[in-house]
């Protein structure tokens, strides 16, 4: 913040800051005392009281492996569900970009799936992949039995990880254009004169230019896969097949509000809290490094 | 570009109409299953041309989910999320950028290590707090033996005492208090010159002056942005009034109620209905994505700047 | 045989016309200046050359062979950007290296190519560094290395140095020249600013609204504008226009009741509407009386410095003239010029063409005529 | 009149019936007025039921099933309804209740804790035109029948002989552990204390789960659940399915629903031949009242209580829904009649024969384990991994009860130093 | 008594002192220009003036009153921002009228102060567009009409033309300096354009790294330059500065071996490290031979149109001068040149100040001495 505070005043900016400190303070930062303080001990579903329990909670999430695959799973959906989306939105976004007659038609509807809630997709590619009905299942009157979401983990899992990165498709598309329209035209007009084809000059000087909004798109997904990952699972599989589509935020509702264990959901809540920051940490980073080329 | 062979740009065309199916096919097979009847909704694999039934689905999954009064609560939190953060965005940002004062960076980090933390992510936490919002104030009122005194002077137990469990201000507030739109309206403000500032300053006005004159129009293009963003957010948030709502019936919201609508309950797996009921639910806020398009675009992005 | 013709070429926009059919030679190893007004089409016309912009009509012929539908890295030609369009991803060595690299250059033929280059314009020290960590001069010289690499037949040049800053551009100039020098190659320099104009160009085009007005070398143009635009547009401060019309009886009429005695052009010119010009500098002050002189009223001076401009009204018309006097002078005061005869022009208002009223009328000299 | 909540864990079907008592009790007296809310199912009542509790926003009747009983024990969040219906002068008799129902919902002392409502047990449904298709007499009552059916009829073109979803672990597993007199955990079921550990993947329940996974793979059992599209209950009652294991509250239901010509009966569970039936466990849920309301409305909801009470309640119930009359008195009263004579209710005698075939025993009176939802899950996963992911039953049932060790120690953890009441 | 009095003003942002203490008196109706380079704190001290500064040291008083600590809207200056600070969402009459309505004057009255503004700066078709939607000459205008609006006691303009071309700057200096003549309100212009301050100021203030260099008339800074720098920084193309050493014998001594015979200063300076000055106009060519003639080797040659200027090198020393001679000259050609004596200037190089030669020399004339 490097510009020059133009007002100064005692009183007037607390007034303004006020209610969303408070609104921070009573929903953030209290709450996430609290949790800490849920995380370090046992707390009795009721809320009748609570026993010390140190680093148990911890230790006992760390030495659990269906938690270790939990993660696992999250950081293959994560992935699977950005790259997937990120690939699609990518593409598409530098078609657009070349902005041939008619591209904004395409461009408004690209941007749809941005608007869709994510339980309200789930409840549509549930049925879009639902076995015994719609389009997919189709697949299973010829072939009975090989699409079966509702026991193949395999496929329950690539089902919700399509859905998602489909959802994902708006946002991304939007941030790939605006930064591949941020790109001077005369760069690719020098490319070309350098005689880099359309292909190379993509390779070489678009792609190059863009990792930065590409990476903060990595954090934002991975960060939304956090997220509305949550309406999707509930809405397609529940975690099922035996909690094989379970992340660590469903998980989190699972064993915290289904399972009764407020502390252990706490001390996970902990982490992904931890998580969450260190890559946004991470993505700060990189946003410093990139001011440098401009 | 410079390339302009027909080939290229019909290979131009064909990747983008690929992406077209992909971004569209989902909707229309939403709206096709809509307009189905059971018989066709249940034929393998299914047609793909609409059929006319979408009028009488889209009843029935109305009536079947209860979507009036669902409607009706998340429009109110819709539109109380999105009206209390533009209120709220606007002037923290406006303290933030344009005020010099001690604790601003702090206000600054305490507010904005709240933006890498969605709901979901901090769900525990912020259930945590459903019981009793007015906890933290009370803890204070505690540790400082204001209660105390209080209790020994007037012979009054101050107990505040604010439950979110199954109210409108529980949907509201936890989604008001990040700092998504603080940091858009920052960015934006960032963006004003200084100059702008201190001409206002040299006509005479206060800085509440400029703020209601100046900074308030000029914002006009954020706050669409902001307001679609955050429409289309609470719109189709889903975890959390799942937690904080037990009272389905009356403080449920549209998007809670899909999950009812998978077909289980009643034997034949009606998909055209839990279709038509998906398109009920996702339609506003596709229609304020489509109307809002040109600012929320432009809004969005520069969140990233 | 010229190394570029321009035959022609038109250029359209959504049915909007920009270029109206620009005709132009340009010598091997001339370097040639495009000159004009923002929006005349400068930019246009050179992205044409380059390929970089279609070409709507007429043809663009570099060497014998006709470009229009070649594409850029077809055409030989290097093309340094406005804003320089460095690759801010790439440190020097990379960006100037990058055709290279794209042709496929073998790497160590590569690197040493680089090196020559860089040498040639004293970038290395800088080669490992990225654009965003050079001041503007190092950068318009990473742009320069860049097009030199490829040793092409052509350079072009989209307004080079409009980014820097004054100091800076002057030394940029130098620095242009002294590359044309001994490179040798044939360049198109686009800008508007017309000191570098006049100060680089072999040749000068110079357009205004996609026409050329005058094609032809500095002192040529600015001694012996082919049009009231270009002498208009040329030099600073500008020429003086005086409005008016010619008599047969060899006066010049103007304002309210101006007349001007001109008895060296009376012979060459019919009545017309006409605008008389002459530059500034050839604007003399005379003592009150002189024979002829120009009565004036002082509007209001301006200091240069080294000397004065005088903004005055003659009989309705405004007149400038540059003064060296020192003495007191104010607005309201009496003044007297005298033009010198052999920097007068004349142009035909309809046309904006020049009317030529002497042979071989090129070369200013310092004789002061009276009217 | 005084207003007053009550939260529910039914629905459908089920769920209006509920409604329908509550309407019932609005309509016979006019000082109360009892709001009734469906929380969907009996695990999201208990947990809205504690989210609303630690908010202050209980309501003051819940329905927990049995399953939640020890949750609600160590509460402290409720009123004893045999305290509650003495001090609002409300005489009941409390050794009328099915004993089944009164070791479950009772505390040590056998004083009872919640208000009996709406009790079953499980059951096993026939297609019977199916079973006659294959040539059987009656209805199967040992596994091996189940078996040599469900094979006849895989070849007679059945595709579905047996639906199952294997997250069902009340009827699939609960119930088999107990009327094959299996312990699900020490102490008595944990009746003797919180640090019960549990046994079930020792003894007959492995081979049970060996057993299903074969029927399994030789597509004699098929997957039914609402992942896959279509419940167990929706493909029996849509012809899809022949048998069927579920509650005898659906007795009900399936009347109602059965697709034209679906003939079915009902028969109490398949024991395994050379085994020695013992008494099913009582099902369904009991009625809990909790503290931190209004004299006033624990008034109502002691009188809702004597409402649904009285034999004429309980009867319009037990007819309407497929649960048991809760009381001795009632079921004899109904049995005389010649309630179960005929259809549509002829069979759900069969539920209390089951539940009162032997005296309830230690292994039969009930399961007390803490959190016992969450083992139940356990158990479920365990069921599912070995018959969707061919996974070994041992190792499967080992590391449920691995886990399921590990919640109840936690539980005891959290409750340190508490008893069961 | 000084409308504006600035007595030993500092500035310090974050202990770093930008304005080391200035002191200047700017009288009423004055139109002052503070000239420097960028950077020198210019625009510091103007917000200063303005209020938009905390004043770190020292003090400024407007009319009798120290202003230290006013509010801007309290000291009655009104201020045109470099890039104009137009409220982008608001009608040029809006713009206008803003710090009226904010001062809650009745909307009628408003109305009619507004009119008359805009009409006297021409605006009156355009009161009902947008800042977006004019030009930025005549957005300029609406700048200047917001800060005449208020009828301040003082004007500040801050760089206010450096975003418009060439020839719009030119023709708004003439508004300004109008609107001056007309208004004779007290006026503070920042600029680093010195052909701007040369023609606007009554007196210019020449600052440079946040020290006064030199106050005084425009023809003054240019004929007598207090320093090495103004001498530097005033005049295009700049002063000749050729470093060197005066010896007792009247001889400056400089380059390799270079000798200029100086006897008019000689008895005036004792032996100094001193850069001698003499500004490009006033070196002119004499024929080879002549008496004392400076040798040298031209390098380049700048054609300017009316005149060029010779870039050439005298005993290693660079030296330019403005020539009118249209013969050919090219790189390495030799000429010989003359210096006027009567504008010949020393610096002292370790402080920078000038040394002075003669009483009372101030105005340059057309005598040229030789070596
Ligand atoms: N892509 C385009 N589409 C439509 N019109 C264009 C386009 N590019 C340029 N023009 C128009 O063509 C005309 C010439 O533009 P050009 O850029 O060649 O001018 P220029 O002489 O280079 O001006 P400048 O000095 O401002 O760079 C202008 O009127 C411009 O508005
Ligand atoms: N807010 C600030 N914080 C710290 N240093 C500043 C600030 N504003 C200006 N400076 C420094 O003070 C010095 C003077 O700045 P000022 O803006 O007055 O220069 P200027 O003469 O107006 O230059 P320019 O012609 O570029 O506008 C500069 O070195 C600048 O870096
Ligand atoms: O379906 P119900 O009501 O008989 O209950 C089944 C089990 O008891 C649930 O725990
Ligand atoms: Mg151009
Ligand atoms: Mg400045």
């Amino acid at each position: 913040m490097e510009r020059r505070a133009v007002y100064r005043n005692k009183v007037l900016p607390w007034l303004l800051i006020g209610p969303q400190l408070i609104l921070v303070l009573v929903f953030f930062y209290w709450p996430t005392s609290q949790a800490l303080y849920w995380a370090f001990t046992l707390e009795q579903p009721w809320g009748g009281g609570n026993a010390w329990a140190g680093f148990d909670n911890f230790l006992y999430i760390f030495r659990d492996n269906r938690y270790w695959a939990t993660v696992l799973r999250s950081a293959f959906y994560a992935l699977a569900a950005t790259g997937l989306s990120m690939l699609v939105a990518l593409t598409l976004a530098s078609f657009v970009d070349r902005a041939l007659k008619g591209t904004k038609l395409f461009q408004s509807v690209f941007i749809w799936p941005y608007a869709i809630a994510a339980p309200a997709a789930g409840v549509a590619f549930r049925f879009i992949f639902s076995p015994e009905a719609g389009l997919i299942g189709g697949i299973n009157t010829i072939w009975p039995g090989i699409w079966d979401p509702a026991t193949n983990a395999a496929h329950a899992l690539a089902m919700v990880i399509i859905c998602h990165a489909w959802l994902g498709i708006g946002y991304n598309f939007v941030f790939f254009l605006a930064a591949l329209q941020m790109i001077p035209k005369s760069l690719s007009e020098a490319g070309a004169m350098d005689g880099a084809r359309p292909f190379q000059r993509m390779m070489d000087l678009q792609l190059p230019l863009i990792a930065p909004t590409a990476f903060f798109l990595l954090i934002m997904n991975i960060i939304s896969s956090f997220t509305d990952s949550f309406g999707l699972i509930d809405t397609m599989t529940e975690g099922g097949p035996i909690g094989q589509t379970e992340v660590m935020v469903y998980k989190i509702y699972i064993d915290g509000f289904k399972g009764l264990d407020y502390s252990g959901a706490a001390a996970q809540s902990i982490i992904l809290m931890l998580l969450v920051i260190s890559l946004t940490f991470v993505q700060f980073k990189w946003v410093e490094r990139r001011v440098h080329y401009n | 570009m410079i390339e302009r062979s027909p080939f290229f740009d019909a290979l131009t065309y064909f990747a983008m109409l690929v992406g077209l199916v992909i971004v569209v096919l989902p909707f229309w097979i939403v709206i096709v299953a809509a307009s189905q009847s059971l018989q066709e909704v249940s034929r393998v694999p299914i047609s793909l041309l609409p059929s006319d039934q979408l009028w009488i689905n889209l009843q029935e999954a109305w009536a079947r989910a209860d979507l009036g009064p669902k409607m009706v609560n998340s429009f109110i939190v819709a539109i109380g999320v999105t009206v209390g953060k533009i209120t709220l965005a606007a002037m923290s940002a406006f303290a933030i950028v344009f005020f010099n004062f001690k604790a601003r960076m702090i206000c600054f980090w305490l507010i904005f290590i709240t933006l890498m933390l969605p709901l979901e992510v901090r769900i525990v936490p912020t259930y945590s707090i459903a019981a009793n919002a007015l906890l933290p104030f009370q803890v204070i009122l505690d540790t400082f033996g204001i209660t105390w005194l209080v209790q020994q002077l007037s012979g009054i137990q101050i107990a505040l005492n604010w439950n979110l469990l199954n109210s409108h201000a529980g949907l509201i507030l936890p989604l008001v208090a990040t700092a998504t739109g603080t940091f858009l309206y920052r960015q934006f403000f960032m963006t004003i010159p200084d100059e702008l500032a201190e001409a206002s300053k040299m006509d005479g006005a206060s800085a509440m002056e400029f703020f209601w004159d100046v900074l308030i129009p000029l914002s006009r293009t954020n706050m669409l942005a902001l307001a679609t963003i955050m429409f289309v957010g609470s719109w189709n948030s889903y975890l959390w009034p799942l937690l904080i709502t037990t009272d389905r019936a009356n403080f449920g919201t549209v998007v809670m109620q899909l999950k009812a609508l998978i077909p289980n309950m009643n034997g034949t797996p009606d998909w055209n209905v839990t279709m038509a009921g998906a398109l009920i639910i996702m339609l506003p806020p596709l229609l304020v994505v489509a109307f809002m398009q040109r600012w929320f675009v432009r809004g969005l992005i520069s969140r990233d700047k | 045989m010229s190394q570029i013709s321009i035959r022609a070429v038109k250029k359209v926009y959504q049915k909007n016309e920009v270029i109206h059919g620009v005709d132009a030679e340009i010598e091997a190893g001339e370097f040639v200046v495009i000159l004009g007004p923002s929006g005349c089409g400068k930019s246009t016309l050179l992205r044409m050359i380059a390929g970089l912009e279609e070409i709507s009509g007429g043809e663009i012929a570099i060497g014998d062979r006709v470009v229009n539908k070649l594409e850029p890295r077809e055409r030989g030609c290097a093309m340094v950007f406005q804003n320089y369009a460095l690759y801010p991803h790439m440190t020097v060595r990379q960006n100037i290296g990058y055709s290279l690299k794209v042709a496929k250059m073998p790497k160590a033929a590569r690197e040493e190519r680089v090196m020559k280059v860089a040498k040639s314009v004293s970038l290395e020290p800088y080669l490992d560094r990225r654009p965003g960590e050079l001041s503007g001069g190092q950068r318009q010289r990473v742009a320069m290395a860049r097009a030199m690499v490829r040793e092409p037949k052509v350079f072009l040049f989209d307004e080079p140095f409009s980014n820097l800053d004054a100091k800076l551009r002057v030394a940029m100039r130098a620095e242009v020249r002294n590359l044309h020098r001994s490179l040798g190659v044939t360049s198109v320099f686009v800008t508007h600013d017309q000191t570098e104009a006049m100060t680089l160009a072999d040749r000068l085009i110079i357009m205004n609204s996609g026409v050329v007005e005058q094609i032809g070398k500095p002192s040529e143009v600015y001694h012996h504008p082919a049009s009231r635009f270009v002498a208009d547009f040329i030099g600073s401060p500008a020429m003086n226009l005086i409005n008016g019309w010619f008599g047969e009886d060899g006066n010049f009429r103007h304002g309210k009741g101006g007349m001007i005695h001109l008895p060296a052009i009376a012979g060459h010119v019919t009545s017309r509407d006409v605008a008389l010009g002459v530059r500034p500098e050839s604007v003399r002050r005379v003592a009150a009386g002189t024979k002829g002189a120009l009565p004036a009223v002082v509007d209001y001076i301006e200091e240069l410095g080294a000397a004065r401009l005088i903004y005055a009204d003659t009989e309705g018309s405004r007149i400038v003239a540059v003064d060296n006097g020192t003495d007191a002078l104010g607005t309201g005061m009496p003044v007297h010029f005298a033009l010198a005869e052999a920097d007068l022009h004349l142009f035909d208002n309809t046309t904006g063409r020049r009317i030529e009223t002497r042979p071989g009328q090129h070369a200013a000299n310092d004789q002061f005529a009276t009217a | 009149a005084t207003k007053f909540e009550f939260w529910y864990g039914l629905s459908g079907d089920l769920g209006e019936r509920v409604q329908d008592v509550c309407k019932a009790f609005n309509a016979s007296q006019a000082d109360y007025e009892i709001v009734c809310v469906s929380q969907e199912n009996y695990e999201n009542n208990l947990q809205n039921t504690i989210a609303a509790f630690r908010a202050n926003k209980q309501p003051t009747i819940t329905q927990i099933s049995d399953g939640g009983v020890v949750d609600l024990m160590l509460s402290g969040a409720f009123l004893p309804v045999r305290e509650l219906m003495e001090q609002n002068g409300y005489e009941i008799q409390w050794d009328n209740y099915f004993s089944g129902i009164a070791s479950y919902f009772a505390n040590s002392k056998g004083e009872m804790l919640a208000m009996p409502f709406n009790s079953s047990t499980a059951m096993i449904y026939y297609n019977t035109d199916a079973l006659k298709a294959v040539g059987f007499e009656g209805l199967p009552t040992t596994w091996e029948q189940v078996e040599d059916v469900a094979r006849k009829m895989k070849e007679a073109g059945y595709d579905c002989p047996v639906g199952m979803d294997p997250a069902g672990t009340w009827q699939w597993w609960e119930q088999f552990m107990v009327i094959h007199n299996q312990p699900v955990a020490t102490l008595g079921n944990g009746y003797g204390g919180l640090n019960a550990e549990v046994t079930f993947n020792q003894g007959k329940f492995v081979d049970q789960l060996t057993f299903y996974k074969r029927m399994f793979d030789e597509g004699l059992f098929v997957n039914k659940s609402k992942a896959t599209g279509q419940t167990a209950n929706e493909a029996f009652t849509a012809g899809d399915c022949q048998v069927t294991s579920t509650s005898i509250a659906d007795h009900g239901s399936f009347a109602k629903q059965a697709a034209e010509g679906v003939h079915w009966e009902v028969a109490m569970l398949p024991i395994w031949e050379g085994t020695e039936r013992q008494n099913s466990v009582v099902g369904g849920a009991a009625l809990w009242t909790l503290k931190g309301k209004s004299e006033e409305e624990y008034k109502g909801a002691a009188a809702f209580y004597n409402f649904i009470a009285t034999p004429e309640q309980a009867l319009w119930w037990s007819t309407n829904t497929g649960y048991i009359p809760v009381t001795n008195s009632g079921f004899d009263s109904m049995k005389s009649s010649g309630f179960y004579d005929a259809a549509p209710y002829k069979g759900r005698e069969l539920a209390i024969e089951s539940l009162t075939y032997t005296p309830p025993g230690e292994n039969s009176r009930g399961i007390r384990l803490g959190n016992f939802g969450a083992v139940r899950l356990e158990v479920a996963k365990a069921m599912q991994s070995v018959i969707f992911d061919g996974v070994d039953p041992q190792t499967a049932l080992d590391e449920a009860a691995a886990r399921s060790n590990e919640i109840l120690r936690k539980f005891e953890q959290t409750y340190k130093g508490q008893q069961l009441p």
